[in-house]
């Protein structure tokens, strides 16, 4: 059996192979492990890696696995599943290239109108959450094509606030 | 003592008050927001009352239907918890009129020291120091630039009301006074509904030194020692010590007094805090007094025995001191560390959201005052705060190495929390060496990302997951086919009610 | 210090000390039966080794598997917590001969002290007070009638071996003295697997008082003041507190010395108890030494600050106490409370079985060591102990209050436990009046039944819990819809990872 | 609707009548109670009676439910299902008329052989549980039918580890 995993970004593949009941055999790049585990609950999984036992807690998500291990969180998702939900995390983050909160957040600015033009870096939007303001830049020099929240929005990340149709030469392509 | 009290707040501090009440025998009373139906504060009150919209202005902060609240529950008293109304005056004045008893100091009190101008006027007279800086509030940012030009950049645009970090900018140059002042100055009147801020020196390689006090209404006035609380994020407290890496007897004796003499000079009346910057040569400034239980109170609690919200009731009731100066002393080493929703490795964003999973921590010396559970929606409309973890050891690092292992058991699945962040800087060399200033978080770790050395467990863990649920057929069974015989399960005898 | 240790033992007290070893960055390797499998001890450590079948003498007690377990994870040293091994002079002889260390006091100490009779020698010549019974054990019952009759019904029948109540029985009159001893003797074989017992004064209105003592390999000896345990059901320990309600500054300073005086006469090393009947007129005679950590070291930890397993390590290890005896006071009162799975209704009877469900209270000044989780098996091979709930406060009438209110919220479904006992035993005239005696539950509570008071609580709680049930449609929301919106639970966004 | 709930052996008539989305109320015996609740999770029912807030820890078993609140238990049944499962619970506790032990154990003594004569009290078998020791005593006067069981078998309440049959006179009523 095989998987392929994107951990934090990152995809391995990983060779299974089961051993007895609770216990498999895998390769993850060249390192073998011999595995056992006991289902604690719904949320823990006990593993013996090698002989060495460690707690596993794991939280079922949409588009993957929450896994907390010694204080310690991942993100484990099945690589071949990850495209079909269009799911777009990290890498790109949020807000680098768009005018979108960094969390879910409340409007309580908003300093450009409909055909303002804005340079890259002005402040266009200002946005709260557990009582901290946060200020959303312009990504780039560019024309205010439409403002699509008020004061008092609610929004998510992932919300467009602000629309700014690009003038300025490049930064197409940017450096995160 | 009361019969019935009512806790005007939410959260760890709301349970944390709930649970000395529960021991005095004194019935409780929570308020809720309709974001907070479901609150842990609210499941563990004997009765809880609906302020109506999430919005704290609607609720947490409508003194109004609080006192309302009060009333109709037969309320004798009201606990403010930290934040929200706590060191507002008004509020005090209205429970006065209402003849429902204020647990914390009287409205004028909270009122002098509420505004930092006269409190600083007031320590100054006293004798105790205070930071350079402005002497009243001031709008204009082209006064504060005059002013700070002439103490010299950089300098710290405050609130004059409020605290927990709200309200505050650090100014580096003339050009970022004017955008300082108009968002610290919004900020200030959206989380404290006063927007007047002041100017005063900022100290880039200061310690944050705070000294617990206890006053009661027949002029008995006490200290329980100091909290350091240097580590920052965004001007918030996120790690506080007791005792002080930096404590000398000779030193605490001398800053114990001050504080005793603040609380003295102010008139004070119940739990408060006096907060001194500390510069490298051991100089100390008067900053502020906190008019409230702190949010970092458990750490003196842990080193003096002594339950301040207890104390807070006693002396609120009318009763003395059951403590005197003699009788309080330091046991130990405590640190605590505050969970926040929030993520570590993105600015300290908050990260509101839904509990999908939670596991405390526990064990000898290990305290967790915690406001959420598992399947508890945590609302963006608050503080990111969801609990406190406190150890307490035999010495400092025996207490830092209690805290990293409880850190490492601390489970939090579906927001974001800081606890791998902590136990990074709970190990570090520099934490351990103790030279902690306000600026150690930018100083040792700005650019903070996790460990990714146990990636190949949580691969493991992700397989054997799949594994356990393609296995599990009908009904969840602890540890599944481990167990070994029907007589092992007691079938379908039943064992015990 | 020890890089690795291997814990012969399990349940609470095997977490207990894998607890220390984490923050002393000590790797622990658990020992389990097939009977504990899943259980706790063998979740936290960092590896186990299973030892067999269920049956003790193949399992925990077998001191083979044990120490070949030691050898094969490379284990340097073996803590035995206390019953099992711990007390057994010929498995301290192997660990010797084996190179592994045994965490506890040398074989000779171990075996002069377990002989309860060599015990009472040593005690005697050293000046300390002791009961008037036999200086030698008997299996004769005829013998023991005729030593009864000298010092006078009743008497106790007590194994030589072991301890935690096991193979005790109280004699009235010469007619129960044969089957007293033959039970007693199987018992104790059962348990220790020595079954010589002898014969000592029963007192009536006593109280159990013992003295926590370390020393190390240097001669450093030094006691950790007392520990009142005479609230005893079944002649075990059900309640412990500390400082005793008897306890005077004279008296405590006596019997400290006299604590000192018997570990140093049997040339002790590490940590261990020395017991003491303390009679009506406070004249008090040594009982025995147990020469283990015991069940209730915590309520010591609590009001000293010191970490008992960590000493027991460091003495282990080689290094000298850390502490002296003028650094050692008390602070505060610390009470233990025992949550056995038993049936306090029906003669303390055991309540093996599954727990369906657990939530252990936690809160300022609460600890819980506990040794079982929601879903697991409690055997029926081993001793009953679940878990130990301990308080601390001020002052003995708030550790009482604390304690009330940590059992109101400590939940264990699936075995019987002495909860709802321990609640009303706590909030008794008579606990709190603190004349304690050890046939303290025999006078008060021999004919204990639970309140039902709140059945028209448990009532309505049935009829909303079949209402949720039948309400469930799909998936469980944690307070279903009384969350108000798709905003507040935030939808498919995923908030935190 | 009513509901016929058996509490710890005594039966309760409980009249229930829907009340808004988690509300109900309920008349037992003359008094009223108007209760809200929250299902907070699996365990956890959070109770709103006339105002007062309770948690009631909820675990379901084979023929009712255990309901703990204030560190007090209760099992709760469905008084007219109870009789069908045919569970005999409490009332005539286990061991009054036979020789049964009251936990789930093991046999370390049988001190009687088929044929022997008991007298009332005589003690017959020895069980031992968590390393407790309990004998078994013969419930009246009698003569020894059958032995159920050896040194070493486990057993549990319900079992009749020994059939004695009666010799002696009456004892068919006894209080308990």
């Amino acid at each position: 059996m095989e998987y392929r995993l994107n951990v934090n970004e990152e995809i391995f593949s990983v060779e299974v192979e089961n051993s007895g009941k609770h216990g498999f055999r895998a390769r993850i790049r060249d390192q073998e492990y011999d595995a056992e585990y006991v289902h604690v609950d719904d949320h823990q999984i006990h593993l013996k890696v090698d002989g060495r036992r460690v707690n596993a807690y794991v939280c079922g998500q949409d588009d993957g696995k929450i896994i907390s291990i010694r204080g310690r969180c991942w993100f484990v998702s099945d690589a071949d599943l990850a495209g079909q939900k269009g799911t777009r995390k990290k890498g790109l983050g949020p807000g680098l290239q768009e005018v979108t909160p960094p969390m879910p957040a409340v409007v309580i600015a908003v300093a450009v109108r409909e055909g303002d033009v804005v340079e890259k870096g002005q402040g266009v939007v200002v946005v709260s959450a557990m009582k901290m303001e946060t200020t959303l830049f312009a990504p780039y020099d560019g024309l205010v094509k439409k403002v699509n929240v008020c004061e008092g929005d609610k929004v998510m990340p992932g919300d467009i606030l602000v629309d700014i149709e690009k003038t300025g030469p490049d930064s197409e392509i940017e450096a995160e | 003592m009361f019969k019935k009290i009512l806790i005007a707040n939410r959260g760890e501090i709301a349970v944390r008050v709930i649970n000395t009440c529960r021991e005095m025998g004194i019935q409780t009373v929570a308020v809720y927001s309709d974001a907070d139906k479901t609150a842990l504060h609210v499941l563990v009150a004997d009765e809880a009352v609906c302020l109506g919209d999430a919005e704290p202005t609607q609720s947490y902060l409508n003194m109004e239907k609080i006192i309302a609240a009060a009333k109709e529950t037969g309320a004798e008293a009201i606990h403010p918890g930290y934040g929200f109304l706590s060191e507002n005056s008004r509020f005090v004045g209205k429970c006065d009129q209402a003849g429902v008893v204020f647990i914390g100091p009287p409205a004028q009190v909270i009122r002098d020291l509420g505004d930092k101008i006269t409190a600083r006027r007031i320590m100054a007279d006293s004798g105790v120091p205070i930071t350079p800086g402005l002497t009243s509030a001031e709008a204009d940012a082209a006064v504060m630039r005059t002013e700070a030009e002439k103490i010299g950049y950089p300098v710290l645009i405050k609130a004059t009301a409020g605290g927990g970090g709200k309200g505050i900018r650090i100014v580096h140059s003339s050009a970022e006074m004017a955008d300082a002042c108009a968002s610290a100055a919004r900020e200030a009147k959206s989380a404290f509904g006063n927007g007047d801020i002041y100017l005063e020196k900022f100290f880039t390689n200061a310690r944050h030194i705070e000294f617990q006090v206890l006053a009661d209404q027949f002029g008995n006035t006490v200290h329980l020692l100091e909290r350091e609380c240097s580590v920052q994020r965004r001007h918030q407290k996120i790690i506080e010590e007791t005792p002080s890496p930096i404590m000398t007897p000779a030193l605490r004796e001398k800053m114990g007094r001050a504080a005793v003499t603040a609380a003295r000079a102010a008139g004070y009346v119940n739990a408060g805090t006096v907060e001194f910057l500390v510069d490298e040569n051991n100089n100390f400034y008067f900053l502020e007094v906190n008019t409230r239980l702190q949010v970092e109170h458990p750490v003196t609690e842990m080193i003096t025995g002594i339950d301040l919200v207890r104390m807070q009731l006693e002396i609120a009731c009318g009763n003395k001191l059951p403590v005197s100066q003699k009788d309080i002393f330091g046991r130990g080493h405590a640190i605590e560390c505050r969970i926040y929703a929030e993520d570590p490795e993105n600015g300290f964003v908050p990260s509101p959201g839904k509990i999908a999973y939670l596991k405390e921590p526990s064990g000898p010396g290990i305290r967790n005052d915690c406001g959420v559970y598992s399947g508890v929606d945590v609302p963006m409309a608050y503080d990111p705060i969801l609990s406190k973890l406190i150890v307490h050891a035999r010495t400092r690092d025996l207490a830092i190495a209690k805290m990293v292992a409880a850190l490492q058991r601390y489970v939090v699945v579906g927001v974001k929390t800081p606890v791998a962040f902590l136990m990074d800087v709970l190990a570090s060399d520099a934490f351990a060496g103790g030279n902690v200033f306000t600026n150690f978080i930018d100083t040792h770790f700005s650019s903070w990302h996790p460990e990714t050395g146990d990636a190949d467990l949580a691969l493991l863990a992700f397989i054997a997951d799949e594994m356990a649920a393609s296995r599990k057929t009908g009904q969840k069974i602890s540890g599944e086919d481990a167990i070994l015989t029907p007589w092992q399960t007691l079938g379908a005898w039943r064992p015990g009610l």
